[in-house]
């Protein structure tokens, strides 16, 4: 291709090892995208060429990537980021280099804790993913004891560690926190503790087949809080009600986004997704998708190519996409973070659907629910 | 109370599961003394059998699993026919390059998967997948003991084999001496292929019992390689018999350690008995069992 | 009954032996004798197929040796009881027996063959539960030959089989190899023990640098100066 | 002999003068990453090739020095190049039990007992959050904008740790490691210390993946447990790097440290960028290909078998 | 005072008295030969007193002091040398490595080891195998190597297990020269061997065992003529030739 015809923008993404999973979601919603905005004639006539290179998920495979997108493959910006560390060390050479960096999933707070103005995040940090359960748990379901589980991941730990400080807040007693190393097989042990200890609230950052054991496993021991609630995307795939069958059902969990949202375009790019695909996607490739639009808008609104002008175009973002509106800002003591919301979602007869905050909400939340009844004892 | 006993129910069964693993694995490593740390990605593979199984097929894992032995039989016949033996022939400095033949033939089978199957995590979902009974206050899972319940067979079939068969005393014979063994008759070449094929299957037996209840992705095998380790070393190499009750032991110790001292310490639970026995009891449970 | 014909053998580029070509008849005690290195292990280990020759052919009762697998060579009969013993460390004494029979008629009358051999080594039925690593020298060695015998064979290779025996032993051994050969079978028998050895064989073969030199009866070599010189110490 | 000089001290100019001749600064990259493996795989060498201690667990001394270093900065706030010197003895000190635990093994126990300990550690790592921050991970504020800086340092470091292992090996330790490595008993009956010396050997080798570790932490900035802990990315790594490039020879750990990461880097890039796409997605089969082929038909290494491989790649046969 | 003593040792293999009460006493200077049949005990009482085994009960005394418990290297360091019966060679060093290893024991730097290596290996006539890997040797080079290292560490006394084994004749006599010329040296010397020729030839005095226990001492000639002796070990036709 000529250098002249396209604009080459670098994305560092996990295409093998443990995270290759969601890197390969996230790729295919960049690729999606890409045919979007490139079949409607790109930019200014030029067409968006997306180098993406694989990280491996190991921070220094992750440097030699955006180094050799930087110094060889000359591309005006970087996008991508998936696992924390490696993202932390993209943002970093990309500041050194003056090379603006729109991250999209890495979620450790301190990345934009830094003050590097090169630096821009479309996704919330982890410890901001549950505010609208939090609300929801003060309005509604009032709980005085809350029991914690979390995977042993940067993800995990933050937002468990997050929800906590507020349970203590809000003045819920938490009676158990506990991590576990994701893929184990039986929870059983911790799970016998949490019906032991009767909590009015079952709080669980998993993924999703952590998730679903945990679940067809409470249910195989009668647990019976007020409320199972899941603090992650986990809760909220099609994979997760496949697995755990009845004791999917009214589960309520916290995400940053569902194809259910009243997002200009969400629904249809889960449909695309699927129809062209042939599998289900997630907030992460929300997030690249989304990540994809905000590129072109900025290289559309962009003076220049220069590597100061695209960071500008970046920091006057703001606008709609799929996985909601985009504009970064400096708040607490983040840079350039998005304020992106989060949202409840219920399990109802087999459906998941929005049900906080009230105002979005599809159906009214379910609650109080006889766990035995709905599982069918 | 209740905790305790559902915390020694839950780690029995899954002891059970771990068994399975072990067995294989004390044919491989205890009997032919090759260390594999490719096993666990040969139970992934065997999952992924009964997988395509159970998708195109419709067969129940436990069906697919008189379908996954053979095929993963035939698979660690390639593999020690073609990549281990060969290896004996060659002359190195370290004996550990057996070891490490292993950890390439592990990812290989990973990656060949991923390319297949992608990383998407797959799962079955069979009727009896999250059913349990219960004896008053506890829950057992059904699975779960049906699992038990093969280790139990193999176990003793294995333990049958080893001990009063002529194939079976050739593989100890091969393991130990395998000029001496060939001056004997046998066909060291043939029987360490067996092995590798036997131990291959019997993981393959864990990995269909395992589906029902877990799930799948290319990666799950790591995991259980390096219990399968802990179960052979702590049952006692080459003990059949010593491959359940150190199945058993470290499911107890691993559900304990989630209850007593925290979920996220589980895992090291069953690596600090690995070290410990291996340290102050080596020979495992055999040597105090003297089985 | 085993004829060898001019081998050739090589371990990886250096040579052993050379053009090396005996014969065993059958029912006799045929010794090969010959210095440290000289080449005798490797010759028996050729005969038994551990070791393929380049060039020549070895040929028992019409079958070809040196074409046959190593593991199937027991089964025509002829079996090999190696030098350093080579036990099944980790089995017990009375499996290293039945790891003998695992062919034929040997596996038919297997129990029967156990008895004969524990009469003929009580020692090793005291200890047939011992793992044969943690037995003696002396036990190993035994144990060794009694493995040997289980398989029934029409011919045996011993390749030092009084090596770090204690003299009665020795004298046992001896005993046992004439036995064995009074039975009916053939001894091809390889031995430090010159004099002894000399005396009770009917021919002999002298291998020096992996070269025949001599051939003989026993007694007659015996006299011979060359020998008396080199491996009597006279 | 000469020319062997010769070829060294050209080697060492270059390396001296690497940066100012290729600028670019993905290149210098690769090259320290490369120059921190040439100093993880000879200190696995010292262990495994030099000593037969075949270590699974180098990840352990690796990721102490990495927070040792990233402890320095979180908790007592001073400088992570701090770590550059306490890290490798941190490591010393973690190897001390790891040596009084594991070497009452010998050969494949050896190598499970190290694998165990790592995991081990890595899940220490994990759960200790009061002192490591668990797997949120420790980050720090790099010291230098330009890579100079850490070239010269790492390869200071590396070059430092082939040069003491060479003088190793040339004085009686060496002479008592390798005794070891043949046969453990023969070596204790000449009068050999065998604990002792296994003991020195490891915590030699520790004190240099430590130091590495330390380096790594100030270099990427950013660590947490699975990065620095990793079973396939730092210990199995270690092992290739010292078997592709050949155990128990001096060079042979620094070559396959570039070989390594060359090869990685390659495939990951898809010959950058030459060779379609689908390669890069390959290059973890092609990495496990690797290990196959070399174990197969490189068993001792480039450096070990570099007769082997002339004769192949000059098409001559071995004289008989 | 005698320069090694064994007093009432016992080794015990889970229930197996593999060495009962066996007590002896070695004068400085003299070839002190060890027999008796497979398995009485011999390489057994050898690993006890460099300690690879731990001894179940009794003492061994080395130059008037105990040396129970001492690790093998120390007993080394102390003055005893050992050869192996099933042979160790460092395989892949070469034989001069293999002495030099050893050499250590005594000297510090590497130029003084290859030195006293060199005169080991001149002594025991392995000089033209010195750059030969030590796998490579024939198995009675092998056994003259291990004399050699056992040599190497300048030891007060060595203790040959079965060193001869696998001679013919005349290599037998320069065995027994070796070991004539090793004691000239004035390294005392214990020495087990099931070759007659050579053990009552250079013995000064020969302890036999049976079953580990203790059943003759003396002089070659008494001992071969002892009954018990004869019985358990040496065999009717031994006696009689
Ligand atoms: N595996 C091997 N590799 C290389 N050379 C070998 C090997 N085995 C034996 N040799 C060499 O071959 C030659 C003949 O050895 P062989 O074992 O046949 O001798 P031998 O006559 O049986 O001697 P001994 O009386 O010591 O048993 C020796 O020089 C020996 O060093
Ligand atoms: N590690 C061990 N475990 C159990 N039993 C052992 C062990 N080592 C030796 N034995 C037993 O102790 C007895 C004495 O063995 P030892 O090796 O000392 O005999 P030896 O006198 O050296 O015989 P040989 O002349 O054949 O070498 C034997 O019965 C042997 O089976
Ligand atoms: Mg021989
Ligand atoms: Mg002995």
């Amino acid at each position: 291709s000529f250098a002249e015809d396209t604009i080459k923008v670098g994305i560092v993404l996990p295409l093998t090892g443990d995270q290759a999973k969601f890197g390969e979601i996230e790729k295919l919603s960049f690729d999606m995208a890409l045919e979007e905005i490139n079949g409607k004639g790109g930019i200014k006539g030029k067409k968006i060429e997306l180098v993406i290179e694989d990280d491996t998920g190991r921070p220094e495979v992750g440097r030699s990537v955006v180094e050799k997108l930087i110094t060889k493959d000359k591309v005006v910006m970087i996008g991508g980021g998936y696992s924390s560390s490696v993202t932390y060390a993209v943002a970093g050479v990309c500041q050194q280099n003056q090379m603006p960096f729109l991250i999209n999933t890495g979620a450790a707070d301190k990345i934009t804790e830094q003050k590097w103005d090169y630096i821009f995040r479309l996704n919330p940090p982890a410890s901001k993913y549950s505010a609208s359960v939090e609300e929801l748990l003060a309005e509604v379901i009032k709980p005085k004891t809350v029991t914690i589980l979390h995977e042993n991941s940067l993800f995990g730990t933050s937002s468990a560690k997050s929800f906590e400080k507020s349970c203590e807040k809000a003045g819920y007693k938490v009676l158990l926190k506990q991590g576990y190393e994701a893929g184990g097989i039986d929870f059983k042990p911790v799970l016998t503790q949490v019906k032991q200890l009767n909590p009015d609230v079952v709080y669980m950052v998993s993924y999703v087949m952590d998730a679903a054991l945990i679940m067809k496993q409470s249910k195989e021991l009668k647990i019976n809080p007020k409320m199972f609630i899941g603090g992650a995307a986990g809760f909220t795939l099609p994979e997760f009600q496949q697995n755990a069958g009845a004791a999917s059902e009214k589960i309520i969990s916290a995400t940053l986004w569902h194809q259910v949202l009243p997002f200009p375009g969400a629904m249809d790019y889960y449909n695309k997704f699927k129809a062209k695909f042939n599998k289900e996607t997630e907030y992460h490739g929300a997030e690249a998708y989304a990540a994809a639009y905000v590129i072109a808008d900025v290289l559309n609104r962009t003076k220049s190519l220069k590597n100061e002008d695209i960071k500008k175009a970046l920091s006057e973002t703001d606008m709609m996409t799929a996985f909601g509106p985009v504009k970064f800002t400096n708040w607490d003591k983040m840079t350039n973070q998005n304020k992106a919301s989060s949202y409840v979602v219920q399990w109802i007869d087999g459906k998941l659907e929005m049900v906080w905050p009230k105002n979005l909400a599809a159906k009214p939340f379910v609650f109080p629910v006889n766990w035995l009844k709905v599982w069918g004892y | 109370m209740t905790v305790f006993l559902q915390t020694l129910v839950a780690g029995v069964l899954i002891g059970g599961i771990y068994s399975l693993i072990g067995i294989g694995m004390t044919l491989i490593m205890g009997v032919m003394g090759i260390i594999n740390l490719a096993h666990g990605q040969l139970m992934m593979v065997a999952m992924y059998i009964t997988l395509v199984l159970f998708n195109v097929l419709h067969f129940d894992p436990y069906i697919s699993l008189f379908v996954a032995m053979p095929c993963l039989f035939l698979l660690g016949v390639l593999i020690q026919k073609f990549l281990l033996n060969p290896l004996m022939k060659i002359e190195s400095i370290l004996p550990e390059n057996q070891v490490l033949m292993t950890v390439g033939i592990g990812m290989v089978l990973t990656e060949i998967i991923r390319f297949i199957f992608s990383s998407d995590y797959k799962s079955v979902k069979t009727p009896y997948s999250s059913s349990a009974f219960f004896i008053g206050d506890i829950s057992f899972s059904l699975p779960m003991c049906i699992a038990f319940g093969v280790a139990l067979i193999f176990t003793g079939l294995l333990f049958w084999f080893l001990l009063k068969t002529d194939i079976g005393r050739s593989i100890r014979a091969t393991a130990q001496d395998k000029d001496a063994a060939t001056l004997m008759g046998v066909n060291t070449g043939r029987i360490t292929v067996i092995t590798f094929g036997l131990g291959s299957a019997l993981v393959a037996a864990a990995g269909s019992l395992l589906l029902p209840i877990f799930y799948l992705f290319p990666d799950v095998g790591g995991p259980f390689t390096l219990k399968a380790f802990v179960i052979t070393i702590l049952g006692g190499l080459g003990s059949t018999v010593g491959a359940i009750v150190g199945g058993v032991v470290l499911g107890i110790a691993e559900s304990l350690g989630a209850t007593y001292i925290g979920m996220g310490y589980k895992e090291m639970v069953g690596f600090v008995i690995f070290v410990l026995v291996l340290v102050f009891l080596p020979g495992g449970l055999k040597r105090l069992t003297k089985i | 009954m085993l004829e060898v014909k001019g081998i050739d053998v090589f371990y990886g580029d250096l040579q052993v032996l050379w053009d090396v070509s005996f014969h065993v008849d059958q029912r006799e005690i045929l010794v090969l004798v010959g210095a440290n290195g000289a080449g005798k292990s490797t010759t028996i280990k050729t005969v038994s197929s551990l070791i393929t020759p380049r060039k020549g052919s070895i040929e028992f009762d019409g079958v070809r040796l040196d074409q046959t697998p190593p593991y199937k060579v027991i089964e025509s009969g002829l079996v090999h009881v190696p030098e350093g013993r080579r036990l099944f460390s980790l089995m017990s004494v009375e499996e290293n027996l039945i790891m003998g029979s695992l062919y034929g008629e040997a596996k038919e009358k297997r129990f029967a063959t156990v008895e004969k051999v524990y009469d003929i080594f009580p020692r090793l039925r005291e200890r047939k539960k011992q793992l044969a690593g943690t037995l003696s020298g002396g036990e190993q060695q035994m144990l060794a030959v009694g493995r040997g015998l289980m398989s029934l064979p029409r011919m045996m290779m011993f390749d030092e089989p009084s090596l770090g025996l204690a003299p009665i032993l020795v004298q046992e051994i001896f005993h046992m190899v004439k036995r064995v050969n009074e039975e009916g079978v053939t001894v091809l028998l390889v031995e430090q023990n010159v004099k002894q050895t000399l005396a009770m064989c009917n021919r002999a073969y002298v291998l020096e640098n992996g070269r025949i030199v001599l051939e003989g009866e026993g007694k007659a070599l015996m006299d011979n100066a060359h020998v008396k010189e080199a491996y009597l110490g006279i | 002999m000469k020319s062997k000089n010769i070829t060294l001290i050209i080697l060492g100019i270059f390396f001296l003068l690497f940066p100012f001749i290729i600028k670019s600064e993905y290149y210098q990259h690769l090259v320290i990453i490369a120059l921190m493996w040439v100093v993880i795989g000879s200190s696995w060498n010292l262990l495994a090739g030099y000593t037969g201690q075949v270590s699974f667990g180098h990840a352990i001394f690796f990721g102490v020095g990495a927070y040792t270093a990233g402890i320095f900065v979180t908790k007592l706030e001073i400088s992570a190049w701090w770590g550059m010197l306490f890290g490798g003895f941190a490591a010393m000190l973690i190897a001390l039990f790891v040596g009084w635990v594991c070497f009452r093994l010998r050969g494949p126990y050896f190598a499970l007992a190290t694998l165990a300990g790592s995991e081990i550690i890595r899940l220490v790592a994990t759960n200790w959050e009061s002192l490591t921050d668990g797997m949120v991970g420790i980050l720090i504020i790099q010291s230098f904008r330009s890579k100079l800086p850490y070239y010269y340092i790492v390869l200071g470091l590396a070059a430092a740790c082939i040069y003491a292992i060479h003088l190793l090996m040339k004085s009686k330790w060496g002479y008592y490691f390798v005794s070891i490595r043949e046969d453990q008993d023969a070596a204790e009956s000449l009068g050999i210390n065998t604990t002792l010396y296994k003991n020195i050997s490891l915590l030699i080798s520790a004190f240099f993946a430590g130091s590495a570790g330390a380096f790594y932490m100030n270099y990427m900035a950013f660590i947490d447990p699975h990065v620095v802990f990793s079973l396939h990315y730092i210990s199995i790594m270690a092992i290739l790097v010292g078997i592709v490039g050949g155990v128990a020879t001096i060079m042979g750990p620094a070559v396959g440290a570039f070989v390594m990461v060359g090869v990685q880097e390659t495939f990951r890039s898809a010959f950058f960028g030459v060779a379609p796409r689908w390669i890069s997605e390959a290059h973890a089969l092609v990495f496990g290909l690797l290990v196959i082929f070399v174990i197969m038909f490189m068993a001792n290494g480039i450096v070990g078998d570099w007769g082997k491989i002339k004769r192949v790649l000059l098409g001559t046969r071995p004289s008989a | 005072m005698p320069l090694l003593e064994l007093k009432k040792l016992v080794k015990d293999f889970g229930g197996l008295k593999a060495v009962n009460e066996v007590s002896f006493q070695v004068e400085k200077g003299e070839i002190f030969g060890l027999i008796g049949p497979n398995g009485s005990g011999k390489t057994t009482i050898f690993n006890c007193i460099n300690n690879f085994y731990p001894i179940t009960n009794g003492d061994v005394i080395f130059k008037g002091k105990s040396i129970k418990g001492l690790k093998p290297h120390k007993v080394c360091h102390l003055g005893i040398g050992r050869t192996f019966q099933v042979v160790k060679p460092l395989a892949r060093m070469t034989v001069l490595e293999n002495v030099t290893a050893s050499a250590f024991c005594r000297f510090n730097t590497i130029r003084e080891a290859q030195k006293e290596a060199g005169r080991v290996l001149e002594f025991c006539n392995l000089n033209t195998s010195k750059e030969k890997l030590a796998k490579s040797l024939p198995i009675g080079s092998r056994k003259r190597l291990e004399i050699a290292r056992a040599l190497a560490t300048r030891p007060d006394m060595i203790l040959l297990d079965e060193t001869a084994a696998g001679l013919n004749p005349s290599e037998l006599d320069e065995a027994i020269d070796l070991i004539r010329r090793i004691r000239e040296s004035g390294i005392t010397i214990l020495i087990v061997e099931h070759i007659m020729k050579l053990i009552m030839s250079i013995s000064d005095r020969i302890h036999a065992i049976n079953f580990g226990q203790t059943i003759a001492e003396g002089s070659p000639k008494e001992v071969a003529d002892n009954p018990a002796v004869i019985e358990a070990y040496l065999g009717e036709e031994y006696a009689r030739s």
